[in-house]
């Protein structure tokens, strides 16, 4: 009489019968998401001399060489003025915080060809800024300085909100005891609060590196030329079609998964 | 020695309200109060974390007030033990010294070297703060105030964080180190028993103001109000020293009277003994019996409790008993007779 | 000899150096963003009469509204797939998690114009997808369709991890205590689940679809036309110029905004 | 009835390792273990929110293995109450009467109001769990389970998040459950004198297993091996019935001797009682004193334990006191002598 029942797999998908269907209706976005990606992979694999002849012609180098530098130098002006605009919001509390805080993530907020517009405004040629720096002999559209202004405007807000939380997380009372220890206000930064956040930081950093390097729309606007990676490969796409574009993507894509694997290191670390 | 004046401060939920107290150079000062009551805010004041909104905070007559807390000569001990994680013990410990523009970084470490073993910590010298357990760490963070030879200890609520046994072992460990440093230490807890046992002078903090400050016996047996007898508890203490003390077998003598208990304290010490009215029994004629103390007593007053009544007796100290009203009809008590008073060795708790 | 020191604020400052120091470089920042927006907004203030025109020129209403209503219909397609694949991931774990929840997550890593030619690949007429789609008499590239699926692909992440952690904030044994109050799975989820995750997916989709109205890039590529609205200021950029572009610009910050506020007020009801 | 027969569960840090279990119909089963056993798992697995690796469960005859949890007519109480927030307490207690397919909805609401009344939370009705106290909360809960008329009801330990005063009360309030709906009970927790108190039988669950099954006076007098012996504890408990009741003061009878102690049970109560082995005297000969209770019995072992002796005294029923050594060698005793043991009404902690 008390047999134990035995057709368990059967019963166990009849009891998870809301999981079965709610995975198959997920896997729908999954599948989305990758046949995209695999499919691009796929057609770049059976054209592997047409990756190798993008990866080898100067003129792409040179692209991805301008996108990975400039959004060096994006994330290094990012780092100089974020770090301690991200202490002072970490650690202070005033009227009118909200407003700094909702004003270094409008970014997020705002699409980037309106961003780029903006910029373009006050940086183009007889702009607010634009205007007197051009009496300076600097010239910002269509010219390197011009795509890191477009790369820091977008990317500043993944910085500055990582080392945020990155210094919200370093408990004041060990600042607290640095002091009493006889340490000034410099010391306590440099020995204990900036190197207890600095997993934090350069996650941030490393984030916001990937930002301006994927940064298309506002440099699109602000600086078309000198040419970095994005824009040759919407300049191919418009130029030549798919096959053009599509080896400068699977490369700048490659980039961009190096830089996810630094980040995900990076947060490891943190933990 | 502090002296803080009028000190008021509002910060988050808390808040200072003119607040006056003075600590003298060498004392053992404890501040004990509810939770919320400020008393961690207090002590982060005077250490220069904050500045207050008004009043002033002297330090060895030096008005400290607007001085910042790494020109204040000051140790502090937080609940949590806020260790560097990011640096070993040792380095924990050595922070404080490498700051300090000695020529002699030999006498530094030798003083590093010093206070470790003093304080049987020198094994975890290369090891991280994560690894260690708790009364380890609070360890660390002591030998780490102490190393930059502060005028003043603050701690807060540095044992609240430990399990009971650890609890009583640093407890020993801070009398140790007020002895051997001779040091000021302000300690901040809303534990009742870690005050009586290690205060010179209890000021008792409520509502951020100071209500009362005294001696432990005085906070104790007379606390100002009734919210801080409430808060206190009251209890049968009393003090005493040792007699003698034979396998833990330990005899106070207390105003020509000798008590039995068991403890591991020396001939000599002054002790506290604490007892709970409840494990006191009264009789009518003295009896062999394995309850060790027993004295005669007059009852002073008796106050019903529903099946129970508290009796206060005095037999040259004062005793407060809990006992059944059928006991006291039996026996026949009343207010004014005298009776026996008996409890077990057993039934005391020996503070020094 | 005990009198109180008297020159509070100056003290004050000293004390806090390095925060004075610290926001000054930060505001650096907080200007750049500031001055970027605030110049746009006020040069369009001093042309008014640019804005009112905009705003009843039938060209730039079609446009808005192709971008509000298609990234409508992106959002509530990533509801529908999004949700399911969201509780499930909040609920079960098992080998390859990790793979599924990056995949999820690659539109916010890969540069958008890269999206854009990885999803032409897909859905144009000769592609994967593409091909027999016409077969049945769809296309997706230059219509409709084609600005949801870019839409769809760029804001998804958003619904999704946003959902997940909405109904990890469910705790499972309240789903428990109602099966065995006698509920089935799908009357658990509907009672208890879905409800108590309500305001999580709700802030999810509002900012999916305010990401999807922002969308230029993968849009540009996929689906020109029929011209959407940051379509159509960079249309009128590359054709007539800032003065042509800013109005609109400013119209969509101006959606951006009240978007950006919902989204505010359904996190405030989140706590 | 319940029965589990080898079962098996893996689930994140906790493991059931070939559980065999009979619960009998309208008993009070008490699960008794440290944190970490998997006493929650095993609870949770009985009611059929895990599928077992391997075993099954029978309830009342059927095997319900694999049965989804809402078809076992189990209610399940959790400890931190887990009443479903976005409903207000009359919501929350209808959800399952909802889900009955039964024509008569008014019958429904006439059982909702009944248990409302009968828990006293009427008042509650329309407030959200959040605005309410711990005790008040977990008695929700408790009207929620037992509204859908179960056969069984689980308890993961439902008094651990509340403070003593409500825990009393709701023990009580768990008994009074227990009687008036003759419902079989199974409750898990870590917590001896629950245990204690409330069970019919317990079964002691350590690391994933159950190592002792067996009535209260069994487990806590006989533990099977050290690690229960250490983890019960061991103390005098005695049982016996309430002879009479005045005013609190309690007699109770218990192998024809009479003991005094404080409670509020009623005449004719089962009750037992506990006793901490320091509180009991003993003396050569019986005394006029507070101490209410005395009683003549035998020493049968005596164990020393440095400055204190474990003395253990037959007196028709066993006993265990602790003593001074120097107490002992006053008083002269030895293994076989006869005593006079006493303790006074107030020692005793009465449970039923």
């Amino acid at each position: 009489m008390k047999k134990p029942l035995s057709n368990w797999s059967f019963d166990r998908v009849k009891q998870e019968r809301i999981f079965t269907i709610f995975l198959f209706l997920g896997l729908v976005l999954v599948a989305f998401v990758f046949i995209t990606l695999g499919n691009m992979f796929y057609q770049q694999l059976e054209d592997i001399s047409g990756l190798i002849a993008a990866a080898t012609d100067p003129v792409v180098l040179k692209a991805i060489g301008i996108s990975i530098s400039m959004a060096l130098v994006s994330t290094l002006v990012a780092f100089f003025f974020g770090v301690p605009l991200a202490y002072f919001l970490a650690r202070k509390e005033f009227t009118g915080k909200s407003i700094i805080e909702g004003l270094v993530d409008v970014p997020l907020m705002i699409p980037h060809v309106v961003a780029g517009i903006a910029l373009y405004g006050v940086f183009m040629r007889h702009g607010l800024i634009g205007a007197p720096l051009r009496e300076l002999g600097i010239v910002i559209t269509d010219a390197y300085p011009g795509i890191v202004i477009a790369m820091l405007f977008m990317s500043l807000p993944y910085l500055v909100d990582t080392a945020i939380e990155g210094f919200k997380e370093v408990d004041p009372r060990l600042e607290n005891v640095a002091r009493s220890l006889g340490a000034s206000q410099w010391k306590t930064f440099r020995e204990i609060t900036f190197p207890l956040a600095f997993s934090s930081i350069l996650s941030g950093a490393i984030l916001s590196w990937g930002r301006a390097i994927s940064e298309f729309s506002a440099v699109l606007i602000l600086a078309y030329h000198p040419i970095s990676a994005p824009i040759l490969i919407y300049e191919k796409f418009t130029s030549f079609g798919l096959r053009a574009s599509r080896p400068i993507s699977v490369l700048l894509i490659l980039i961009c998964l190096v830089i996810f694997i630094l980040l995900r290191v990076s947060q490891r670390r943190r933990k | 020695m502090i002296e803080v004046r009028d000190l008021c401060k509002d910060w988050k939920e808390f808040s200072l309200k003119d607040i006056t107290l003075d600590v003298k150079k060498g004392e053992y000062f404890v501040i004990l109060g509810p939770t919320g009551a400020g008393k961690t805010l207090l002590l982060e004041t005077v250490a220069g974390f904050h500045i207050p909104d008004k009043g002033n905070i002297w330090i060895e007559g030096c008005d400290v007030t607007l001085i910042p807390p790494e020109k204040r000569k000051i140790g502090f001990i937080y609940q949590d033990y806020a260790l560097f994680p990011h640096l070993t013990v040792e380095q924990n410990i050595a922070f404080g010294l490498k700051l300090k523009r000695t020529s002699k970084s030999n006498m530094n470490m030798a003083r590093l070297k010093g206070i470790m073993d003093w304080l049987r910590i020198s094994h975890l010298a290369h090891r991280y703060p994560a690894t260690l357990s708790g009364g380890e760490q609070q360890k660390v963070a002591i030998a780490r105030a102490i190393a930059i030879e502060p005028q003043i200890l603050l701690l807060d609520e540095p044992l609240s964080a430990l399990d009971s046994r650890t609890r009583d072992y640093l407890r020993e460990e801070l009398k140790r180190i007020k002895k051997e440093f001779d040091i000021t230490m302000v300690h901040v807890t809303h534990d009742q028993t870690e005050a009586m046992f290690l205060a010179d002078r209890i000021g008792v903090m409520m509502d951020g103001e100071i209500v009362q400050v005294g001696t432990p016996r005085e906070v104790f047996n007379k606390p100002i109000n009734e919210r801080v007898a409430e808060f206190v508890g009251v209890e049968n203490i009393i003090e005493g020293m040792i007699e003698s003390n034979e396998d833990g077998i330990t005899v106070i003598r207390i105003n020509g009277h000798r008590i039995e208990g068991i403890s591991d304290y020396s001939v000599g010490d002054r002790v506290r003994l604490c007892l709970r009215p409840e494990d006191i029994t009264l009789a009518l004629s003295r009896d062999k019996s394995s309850a060790r103390n027993s004295f005669k007593g007059t009852i002073n007053q008796m106050v019903p409790l529903g099946a129970l009544t508290r009796v206060s007796v005095d037999c040259s100290f004062p005793l407060i008993a809990l006992i059944t009203k059928r006991s006291l009809e039996d026996l026949g008590l009343k207010e004014g007779d005298e009776v026996i008073v008996s409890f077990k060795a057993t039934a005391i708790h020996i503070l020094k």
